[in-house]
């Protein structure tokens, strides 16, 4: 394979959006090129779901503009969103699994929406599946998985197009440690074929340890990227900023009257 | 769109249709005892157009001729009579057909012309107008012209029943058209919110679709084809109903009339496009940017 | 059930119908068309039974006398009439005021009488059977034994006509129960699973009450009482819709009846039943333990 | 305070139940006393939220018992379910907040359901809602929240009728670690008033470091209970048990070609 030529695949410039009276964003610029993978890290609240949903422009900027490929937030149409869409895969902090369809329903109709041949599906949905540990499970509906599998499903199907650019929100919020190891070494080989994969989670530690950009996120701003973050260093801020928000009136004593005999 | 692309439409149809058989079936019998509703009345209304029309066709206007016309005139008036704009049939009754015609008419009382001397009557003609022409003001200008004729002592086609019958035919056909119209539209709201109820469900589903890139013809197609699916089975249980009641009520009112084919044949049409626009028009709000 | 329970309750109703304007304001909309063709159809049977009994209650039974009777004679067949069961009033009708209705009744022909050398009708009785007595076979009773007396030459009440009426309104009578029992139940049909569906959509709703620990009649009676407020809704609705329509219709059908107070009061509380069932019938299948 | 007798609030006795081709609970046995804090580890699948399903009573055992209080499950009625349920406080793993509901609005359905009195009402979610960071946004809907808002307004759901046992299925997931540790702080804390819980979590890493007692559950069995788990010993466990599920016919060439240029 000839060696990649460094592209920037989804760009977001001077990105501003107010979600009413309690969040906005702002000012969020941002570049992840082909081929690298990002940890977008932050407290709960902190946006990171928000500006994902940007990216895939479920949403739209009040002010800014956001790239993904040759697609541009303020001319992108309804008629060439479905062409953006195809390009990314998401993984959905809610999974948004379709009820009455099974495992592997759910994984084929990302695929038939892009015309993919029926026996690729086949093939491409057994692979994704046993990777996943759920092969077994193909047949049955999303209401008699347990969290971790559902999750999993969510996985499968965000990556079963093979897509430029992954959007992964919180993809192991559910899983045990080795499911999580297995999940990231997914990421990670889907990555070291070309696809960006960008992905949101509150677990600093666990990023801590891959040595990959992080951006951190605090408030609806960016307060870190690229440089290395250190745990305590995080730690510190997201204290800060979760105390902050938290009312501290509180005394020991108030919930202390939870007790009961 | 390639045909794999619609074989995976169709599949997509397929499928919903299979997962939500009981919501699929209620919203089609709610869909099609409406319709039933809507082309029961159709049917009466055919029944009480037909039933006007026969009463009216069966008007006749009579043209009295004066006593003891020569042949010739009589002929002559019949000829000039014939040759009138919008006349049918002009037939001869002579005043002993009359006296006859008119003993049948009283039925039971007509021993009452047992006591006549002599036949008062008056030799007639008995004109039937076509069809298109059976108005008031038409007969009234007939009437008026040729009771100017040489030989005519006077044209009788009662008038006065006959304005009371237009007036009431008049009132019937507009509180007809007044009540369609009600039905019609309330059964056009329930059939188009029951497709869309059965859309709203799926909301989550279709927002899926939407987020892993699918067109907006991918999500809608399916739909509209399982509206149309639903409309034409709702249809056709209307159709099935509306036999039946059909078969019962000739027991007991023989003349009834049916639908016609090719009316029936609209109808399921009409029901099909239906379900599809609900489903249409029921996605274009969640199928926005 | 203390009374902060039942306040509770009530919150959860308003709190449900104000968070779905939408969804509620559809349901009632769908349900007052479909009420209103019921109430409609209610209203056409009602003027119909009236027309019937209109046109029936106009059936007259007339005793024809014999020639030249005394008077005495004459005032005990009176008498005797008056005597009899199901009889209401009896007139005597001279045989010139038989002459003059007759002219009358001929209209334009009635020149025709002119030929008269003498009045040939007789003198009549005219009898008016009480209401419930007027059917065929209680007339041609009253004819068969009235014609033995003596002074009566015949008695006749249009045999052919009355029973060929008679058979008209029957069958009418069949159809339109036939077709209203078709209308009621499509109508309840459609009310019955529009409220499902409203309860249907909230099914996680019930579902996490039953886990937070609601008792079933805490989550069951805020519905049952939406159901029936959207019942209440739906009815009165139609009740205005029916008055609009009466007031256009009675323009060109004079004579129409519109539904008494009482009958309308009634349709509301079935309605507000008919939704509460609907409600109560829709939770069973999730309150199931 | 007095010292608290010691009484068993939730009991497990033979319990199996059979879940369709692939999974079933099997001879679980497990008592807990009041005022015990109790961990439910086990990797994904493992069988956690059925269990805790089967003690809420949503599902019945195919044989054995379930006592919780006052009640046993091979006894109790649609009528005596509801006086079951609010002795308990439920976690939900997928919230199950009510969607047309406020964040206030949910939490007072639960407190109103047990006939509380308005002003009381207000008061506790009030409290509550301010110990998790969410007082500010109690008249919003959970739409609009993240997904670590979500969960923090389950849990407020879960404490805010001072239940007798409380289960929380995997209440940290979409959590940072500082409201992670809140929220353990929030658990502990009504541990101490009087309340048994019992947390299913997959981290098992964070359950070590508190030193309560710990139960290992392990494709639908309990492999280990009470005697302290080393996280070495467990992850290979997990590991085996994972990886055992997973077919590993799949060679990394196979996700290789994920590669695209
Ligand atoms: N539609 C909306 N309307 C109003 N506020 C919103 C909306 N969507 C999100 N928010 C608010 O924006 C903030 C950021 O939400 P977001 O989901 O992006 O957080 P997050 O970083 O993903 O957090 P978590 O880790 O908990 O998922 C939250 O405080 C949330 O309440
Ligand atoms: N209703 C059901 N029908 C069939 N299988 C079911 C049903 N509910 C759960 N299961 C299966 O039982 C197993 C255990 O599920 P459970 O939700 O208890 O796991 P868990 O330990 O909570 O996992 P996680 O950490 O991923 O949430 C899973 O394999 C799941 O697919
Ligand atoms: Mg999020
Ligand atoms: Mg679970």
């Amino acid at each position: 394979m000839s060696p990649r030529e460094q592209r920037i695949i989804a760009g977001i410039y001077h990105l501003s959006k107010d979600l009413g009276r309690h969040f906005s964003l702002t000012e969020i610029n941002l570049q992840v090129t082909n081929g690298e993978f990002v940890f977008l890290v932050g407290p709960s609240g902190a946006g990171k779901s928000t500006l994902l949903r940007m990216m895939y422009m479920d949403d739209r900027p009040d002010s800014g503009q956001i790239v993904v490929g040759p697609y541009v937030s303020t001319r992108v149409t309804r008629k060439t969103i479905p062409g953006l869409r195809r390009m990314i895969g998401i993984v959905f902090q809610d999974f948004r699994l379709i009820e009455d369809r099974t495992v592997f329903e759910n994984i084929a109709l990302a695929m038939k929406v892009t015309g993919t041949q029926m026996s690729e599906i086949k093939q491409r949905v057994t692979k994704i599946l046993t990777y996943v540990g759920l092969y077994h499970k193909r047949h049955d509906f999303p209401r008699t998985l347990s969290g971790g599998e559902q999750q999993r499903v969510a996985i499968a199907r965000a990556v079963a197009n093979r897509p430029s650019i992954l959007l992964a929100d919180e993809p192991t919020g559910n899983l045990d440690a080795v499911a999580t190891r297995n999940v990231l070494e997914l990421l990670f080989k889907i990555n070291a074929g070309g696809t960006a994969v960008l992905m949101a989670t509150h677990d600093i530690e666990m990023v801590q340890s891959f040595g990959q950009r992080i951006i951190y996120l605090e408030n609806g701003r960016i307060a870190r990227d690229r440089e290395m973050i250190f745990v305590g260093d995080v730690r510190d801020r997201m204290e800060e900023s979760s105390v902050s928000r938290r009312a501290e009136q509180l005394s020991d004593h108030d919930i202390g009257d939870e007790e009961k005999e | 769109m390639n045909l794999r692309t619609a074989r995976y439409m169709i599949d997509e149809m397929m499928i919903n249709l299979g997962r939500r058989k009981g919501a699929n079936a209620i919203a089609v019998i709610i869909m099609g005892l409406s319709l039933l509703i809507l082309i029961v009345f159709l049917m009466v209304t055919l029944n009480l157009a037909s039933l006007i029309d026969k009463t009216s066709e069966e008007m006749r206007l009579f043209v009295y001729l004066e006593d003891g016309l020569e042949r010739e005139v009589t002929q002559k008036i019949q000829l000039k009579l014939m040759g009138l704009r919008g006349i049918d049939e002009v037939s001869f009754i002579s005043k002993d057909e009359a006296l006859t015609e008119f003993r049948e008419t009283l039925g039971e009382e007509s021993d009452l012309l047992d006591e006549l001397v002599e036949n008062p009557l008056p030799d007639a003609f008995r004109v039937k107008p076509k069809r298109g022409y059976i108005t008031s003001e038409f007969l009234a200008s007939i009437a008026a012209e040729t009771e100017k004729w040489e030989g005519v002592e006077e044209v009788r086609f009662g008038k006065k029943w006959f304005e009371r019958g237009e007036r009431l035919a008049k009132g019937i056909y507009i509180i007809d058209l007044a009540l369609g119209l009600i039905i019609f539209l309330s059964v056009i709201f329930v059939i188009y919110n029951t497709v869309r109820l059965t859309v709203l469900q799926r909301r989550t589903t279709i927002d899926v679709m939407k987020l892993v890139g699918a067109t907006n013809a991918f999500i809608r197609i399916p739909f509209i084809l399982e509206g149309a699916l639903q409309g034409i089975a709702a249809s056709l249980l209307a159709i099935v109903l509306l036999t039946a009641i059909y078969t019962f009520s000739s027991r007991y009112l023989p003349g009834l009339v049916f639908m016609r084919r090719d009316a029936l044949a609209g109808f399921v049409v009409f029901c099909a496009i239906l379900g599809a626009l609900g489903s249409f028009s029921a996605m274009r709000r969640f199928l926005k940017l």
